[in-house]
């Protein structure tokens, strides 16, 4: 028989996106003037020659069905003018130059149960990742953790109620794919991995795994005969980064695999300089299908953030101001040794100074 | 529509109350209504094996190799551990597609998409996954070449997996923002279908990310997340109508302003004059974008616009998170030369972490290791005060290049001064 | 006086010129003026060696082991490399004499010391080094011992030198000055005089140093340069003289102090009233003393004062510089028990480093090699948030105590407040 | 022959410093009011009763001779109350209680050549080390540098010119027992040490200064059949830790030891917590015996922060708020790749943010 023919791929690349982009847009492509936001999940820029252009920003699930995507192109070409894209926290936006489909729109969209809103001083969709559904690796599921938020989150993602954006995200193991965030609820292991030494020797690249450590707690090993690994149980910081590259290297467990609390990630370069997020709390339990536990302490944080903060400051600014001993105080969260920095450059972290908070 | 014998869910089924889209309720759907039976069956398969991960707490899903012909990544493969209970999605592979820069559709393209996906996989779709793909999850190991080989002839390829570049992002940008200072949709192609060839076929150390923001809110969370960040900004004095800005006073009043605008700026560069005008310390501002943030009718980017850009941005694994450090504080973005000149600096840096970055090592990982020093030698950069937060505080450094190195500067400096 | 053959200085002649007080011309005064022509001779080689120096850029004194009978360190022994050519001054040797806190003289002690100084040594000496002490510059081999025989008669004894606990150092503080908190002198000789065989008997791993500043502006630099720092600070809210301020205000004006104090508060917790009252957010106030630095008439430190401890500073070798890092954010000073109290927290900090700290490494250097949390749990101290500026930032940390430590947090929170 | 009787020290450690304190001092201490700085170099001190007490403060050599000290308490004899201090930067300081005397006394120093200043927004006396006149590792003669810069700035002690205090240091070797300073002049050794391979093997404990080596570029060695040491030149950064514990791995050399300045080291918790100093120029030579060319980039440095500061910022804030690009700018001084860290926790001294001055 011979072989099937196979077709040559085009490498095309990343496809040109003026095709897709709604008219008003492309004409007025770098040529914005400002904008305005009526109401929650509404923005309309204005161009320099006066054009206009009004998005609707609906929440979605981020992983589609395409009933769900059929559904939601076919109100775009009927409440709007069939252009659409997604934003980085896998919102869907409207687009419509006509300010009259506006209302019209946003009303459909909340009766077909959509979320609408996610603008400006709201709290945005968790960004998230794959979580049991696809990956290799993970130790929870984010978009049920995401899922079980939002639904608590949901009046803070539909209203102006937080002194600045709260952007939030979720990441189902420590590589946390789904970045930082003012917020961030992570997977975080409590012990080491416990060891399949009879699969070691068939799927491990043994160097590689030991190369993966970050802290070459890894040591190749004959276990019974065959070639295995072992752990250094002091040194491992239960990382689980030997897990991807040798699965027989069990860092998942239902009971040891939490998940710790992160705030004050902040990309921007808006007032300060990007900040990296810090460790609030931990040992949470991964408690599907819910994670009560783990919003329970995203909304009292939210909540002394929405009480504490100035306008315009974001997680990390306000805490910053108001001192971290104040933070824990008013959170009611325990401030642990484990909050306390012994990675590289750790010094940086600890308190040199006498500026002390009584 | 078949009639199947559903895997109960019993702790998926919690996940359909509440007011916010549920991801559970659409999988029922395409489980319960989907005309074709294989979707049917797929989406039951994969429900089943996710509420065994509910109750155990465990992921079943292993990797494997698998591409599409002529290409080497591109693919996530998913091989069920748990198989044998449930088989009917026991192959289940993601495809990573690039969309456009800045994510745009009709809808009809997405009806496009959406009918050739179903036709060969599992009727799910993300949009988009954190690097910015396109992820068609569900395909199997015969479908997944069809799938592909169809929307590819439409205009759809693939992005990265594996040690490659990958699928680049940026902002809405100049096409819905007034914050823009560049071209993102543009940067964003010229940089990633320069290297192609380096997304499909995995042989660089480790991957490597690009992210083009418009301007320094970087709603891409490039600096945090790109090995290449592009960030829009201005050089020139940014551009205020005074007539907007006492508008605004005039709206908000002064004790407003005050605490919002004036006593905010990062740099402490404005100030409010007699009449209410805006002063502006030219000399001070850092691009922090606050006032503009805030009263973005009255204060704009300035003229001369142009990028930052920034190199080593990465998460965690294995030596703690690292943000992207400055590379070029600036660089016009207007003519061909000097799209090829940010082309060329990219390549210059794939090259060199090519031939000097360990395996699994990132940019921001070798540029730690070595020390940016000899990154921007090795890359033929030159030092500039705007790479650093503060100059070095430790005496540990031999310095008896000093004078040429201070000669180099000089020269520099003249030379600068007499381009203009 | 003695007619002796001097030897040319033309280099060091030019630092007679000049308005600052001269070091050359008091060496010269010595040289020419002194009645005993041991020390004419002395300062002559003395003074023809260090002009050798400024010719030929070198240095020419090495080391060695001497010390006064039963003591094992205090001195630091000098013998010359260019003895030959100035055989005058060959021995050299430093006493190190530990001054009272704060450097308190009267003139007829001055006198005192001056008269047994001129009896062995150079007559030169220095008020203070940089560690604290008076250092008797230039005595030989024959007179060290004899001079120190004589002031330790009189009350004065070497200070640290060696791998030992170092002499200690205080501002001027309470004696004189309105911000301190704390009495510097009692803490000063409480803690070092605890130590005083380890003083004068090296066996420690390296150098131990204490230093107390009597308020956060540290005037003694302890922060950077201690290993053991006390600073004053307090508890409570600050004091406002109302009617003192309200008079500042209106002798500088509303702008001068807005520019200089209200908005130079680090914490921004300051605020100008209607009737310009100084408005404070205490619970913002991070003890960053500008407020009162710049109006102490009107502001002052509060009522519930103390100190705070911090551990670790010291310069450059061989990790490059650290700060302190606080160890106690509050600690009362009154009673016999808090002396106590400080003494056995100095003790315990000592002896597990003497245990732990490898050859040569500094209290900060083992704090920076084994991380704060050991170190904490090695002094018994609980953790404090005031310990940090910022919780970690990377995830590689094995949490699994985490219930027990939250426990133990909630039970002393609880005991603090029945405590009230 | 008996060995001599040797003599028991009284270990009395450090003493009581109330029996040589002002009277006025002793009956307040602790009770002080505020102060008040009626010229420069002289302080007022007020106490809670009404006490007051003058201090006039004089610039001194350090080093000081019999005669200079003998000169100094008579004047304190003579026109204060027979008491003194010195402060950590080795100036003298005499007290009165009798408003009368202060004037006189200030007169009689200036007349006898002393300096009266120091007080408040000037520049302080600058501290430093042993140099040339008494260590075994020096590379320069800090007493020499300081009366150099001294004369120069003689003004700026006697006045207040300055935003606020300005603190200098200089130290002799790479050690820095002078510590950091708003400004500090240090030693920078630019090639490694040329061992003098005859005399290692007497004179060093080869293990120990191997260990010394803040980058393990030594290596024991044998060197024409003896034990010796040797430097990999590539990692060796110059530090000159290597000498104490070995003088024959000779540093100091007449041309490669030069001068490094630094600046913005503060260590007081004044507005801002305490901060390192950061490296600003170097290749400056060791010229003595006045050394022109480094007090040439000081009073540059203190020019334009004079120039360019707010009233009460140091210098470190006075650059912090300006910007590090524009201190290179104003003060004409060039940056090079020798000011980007590349030591241990470099990252934190990288630019991580479009914050950029153009
Ligand atoms: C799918 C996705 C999460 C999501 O649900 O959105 C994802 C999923 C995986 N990531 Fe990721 N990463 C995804 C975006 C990211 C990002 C975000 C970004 O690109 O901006 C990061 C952080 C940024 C960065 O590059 O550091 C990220 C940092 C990692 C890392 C750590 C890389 C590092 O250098 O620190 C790994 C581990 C590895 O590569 O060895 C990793 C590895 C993985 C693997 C391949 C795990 C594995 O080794 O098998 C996951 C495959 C999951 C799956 O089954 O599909 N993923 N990963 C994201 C890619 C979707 C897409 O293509 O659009
Ligand atoms: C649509 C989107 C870009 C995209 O290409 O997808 C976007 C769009 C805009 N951003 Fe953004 N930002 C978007 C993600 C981000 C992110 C990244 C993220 O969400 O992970 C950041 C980085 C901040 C961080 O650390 O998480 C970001 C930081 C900002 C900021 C700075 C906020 C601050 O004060 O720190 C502004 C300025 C502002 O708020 O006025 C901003 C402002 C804006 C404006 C108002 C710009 C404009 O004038 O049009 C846009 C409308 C925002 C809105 O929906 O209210 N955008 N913005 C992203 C919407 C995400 C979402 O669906 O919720
Ligand atoms: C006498 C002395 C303490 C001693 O025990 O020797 C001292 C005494 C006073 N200091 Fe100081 N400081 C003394 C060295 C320091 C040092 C350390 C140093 O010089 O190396 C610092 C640390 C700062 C640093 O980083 O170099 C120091 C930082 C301060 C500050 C904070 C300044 C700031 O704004 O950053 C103040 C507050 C102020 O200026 O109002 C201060 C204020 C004062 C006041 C005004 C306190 C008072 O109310 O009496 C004292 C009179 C100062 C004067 O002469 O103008 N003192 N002061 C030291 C005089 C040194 C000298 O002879 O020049
Ligand atoms: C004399 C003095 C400089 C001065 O002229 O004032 C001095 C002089 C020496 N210091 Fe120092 N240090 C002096 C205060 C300091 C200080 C300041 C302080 O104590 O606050 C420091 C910085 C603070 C610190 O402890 O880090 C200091 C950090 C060092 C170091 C580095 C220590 C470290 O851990 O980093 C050394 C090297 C060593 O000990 O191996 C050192 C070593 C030396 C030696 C013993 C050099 C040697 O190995 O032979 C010098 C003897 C010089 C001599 O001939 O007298 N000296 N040294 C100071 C002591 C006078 C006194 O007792 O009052
Ligand atoms: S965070 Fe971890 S488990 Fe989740 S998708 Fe990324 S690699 Fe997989
Ligand atoms: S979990 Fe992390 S630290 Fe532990 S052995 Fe694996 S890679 Fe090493
Ligand atoms: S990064 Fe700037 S230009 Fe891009 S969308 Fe955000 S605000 Fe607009
Ligand atoms: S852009 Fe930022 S730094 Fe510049 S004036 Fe506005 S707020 Fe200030
Ligand atoms: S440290 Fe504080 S208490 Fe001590 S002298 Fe300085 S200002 Fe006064
Ligand atoms: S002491 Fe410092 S932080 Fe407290 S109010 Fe005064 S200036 Fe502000
Ligand atoms: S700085 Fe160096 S040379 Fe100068 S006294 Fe200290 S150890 Fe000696
Ligand atoms: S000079 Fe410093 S780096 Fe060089 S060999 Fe000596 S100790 Fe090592």
């Amino acid at each position: 028989m011979a072989a099937p023919e196979m077709r040559e791929p085009i490498e095309s690349g990343c496809p040109d996106g003026f095709q897709y982009m709604h008219p008003t847009m492309r004409r007025n492509f770098g040529l914005w003037a400002y904008h305005e936001d009526p109401q929650p999940g509404v923005m309309v820029h204005v161009a320099k020659n006066g054009d206009k252009i009004w998005t609707v920003k609906a929440g979605t699930q981020r992983i589609l069905d395409v009933f769900t995507l059929r559904d939601l192109m076919d109100i775009a070409d009927e409440y709007a003018d069939g252009y659409v894209r997604f934003t980085i926290r896998s919102n869907i936006e409207f687009y419509t130059d006509d300010e009259s489909k506006v209302q019209p729109l946003v009303d459909k969209l909340k009766d077909k149960g959509y979320a609408v809103g996610g603008t400006r001083n709201s709290v945005a969709s968790i960004s998230h990742t794959q979580g049991w559904l696809h990956c290799d690796i993970p130790g929870t599921d984010a978009s049920g953790v995401v899922k079980s938020m939002m639904d608590e989150l949901y009046d803070e993602f539909t209203n102006w109620n937080m002194p600045n954006r709260v952007h939030i995200t979720t990441s189902c193991c420590q590589i946390n794919c789904g970045g930082q965030g003012d917020i961030a609820i992570n997977v975080q292991h409590t012990k080491p991995p416990k060891i399949d030494h009879t699969l070691v020797g068939n799927v491990c690249e043994r160097p590689s795994v030991v190369a993966r450590c970050p802290v070459a707690a890894i040591r190749p090993a004959m276990v019974d005969g065959e070639p295995s690994l072992e752990v250094d149980e002091k040194k491992c910081i239960c990382c689980g980064a030997c897990y991807p590259p040798c699965p027989p290297m069990q860092i998942n467990d239902h009971e040891f695999t939490q998940l710790a609390i992160w705030i004050g990630g902040n990309h921007s370069n808006a007032r300060g300089k990007p900040t990296f997020q810090r460790l609030v709390a931990a040992g949470i339990p991964n408690n599907p299908p819910r994670w009560p536990e783990a919003t329970a302490v995203v909304k009292k944080i939210l909540e002394c953030y929405k009480e504490g903060a100035r306008d315009w400051e974001r997680i990390n600014e306000w805490v910053e101001r108001i001192g971290w001993p104040r933070f824990f105080e008013v959170t009611g969260l325990p401030f642990t040794k484990y909050h306390i920095d012994n990675w590289r450059g750790a010094r940086a972290n600890l308190n040199s100074s006498t500026h002390i908070r009584f | 529509m078949a009639d199947i014998k559903k895997y109960p869910t019993p702790m998926l089924d919690v996940l359909e109350d509440g007011p916010w889209p549920s991801f559970i309720s659409g999988f029922k759907n395409l489980r319960d209504n989907h005309p074709d039976s294989r979707i049917n069956n797929v989406i039951n398969g994969l429900m089943g094996q996710l509420e065994h991960s509910y109750e155990t707490k465990m992921g079943y899903w292993k990797g494997g190799t698998i591409s599409v012909f002529g290409y080497g990544g591109g693919i996530i493969p998913r091989f069920s551990e748990v198989g044998d209970s449930f088989p009917e999605s026991k192959e289940f592979h993601t495809l990573r597609v690039q969309p456009t820069p800045g994510n745009y559709y009709t809808t009809d393209m997405m009806r496009q998409l959406a009918e050739s996906w179903e036709k060969y996989g599992s009727g799910l779709q993300t949009f988009h996954g954190q690097t910015g793909n396109i992820m068609f999850i569900g395909a199997d190991n015969d479908s997944f070449q069809h799938f592909f080989d169809e929307i590819n002839d439409y205009g759809w390829d693939l992005g990265g997996a594996g040690p490659c570049v990958r699928t680049a992002m940026s902002c809405v940008g100049a096409a819905r923002c007034e914050q823009s200072n560049c071209n993102e949709h543009a940067i964003h192609r010229h940089l990633v279908n320069n290297f192609t060839d380096d997304v499909h076929r995995p042989a660089l150390p480790y991957k490597f990310k690009f992210k083009v923001s418009g301007c320094p809110n970087d709603c891409q969370n490039a600096i945090e997340r790109a090995d290449f960040a592009v960030i829009g900004t201005w050089r020139d004095h940014k551009k205020i109508d005074q007539d907007a800005w006492k508008a605004f006073v005039d709206e908000k009043g002064v004790d407003y302003v005050m605490d919002n605008v004036i006593s905010r700026c990062h740099s402490k560069s404005l100030s409010l004059g007699e009449d209410n005008s805006l002063i502006a310390d030219e000399s001070n501002c850092v691009r922090s974008m606050h006032c503009m943030n805030v009263v973005p009718k009255a204060i704009s980017p300035g003229d001369d616009k142009g990028v930052t850009i920034l190199c080593g941005g990465k998460r965690t694994l294995k030596i703690g998170d690292l943000m992207g450090t400055v590379l070029v504080p600036f660089m016009k973005l207007e003519t061909t030369e000097d799209y090829e000149k940010i082309v060329e600096l990219a390549e210059e840096i794939i090259d060199f972490w090519a031939e000097n970055g360990l395996e699994h090592e990132r940019t921001g990982e070798m540029i730690e290791r070595i020390g940016l020093v000899n990154f921007l030698e090795g890359i033929g950069v030159d030092p500039d005060p705007n790479m650093i937060a503060r100059p070095r505080n430790v005496s540990y450094v031999r310095t008896d290049g000093w004078d040429e190195a201070a000669e180099e500067w000089f020269n520099r400096k003249r030379e600068e001064k007499a381009a203009g």
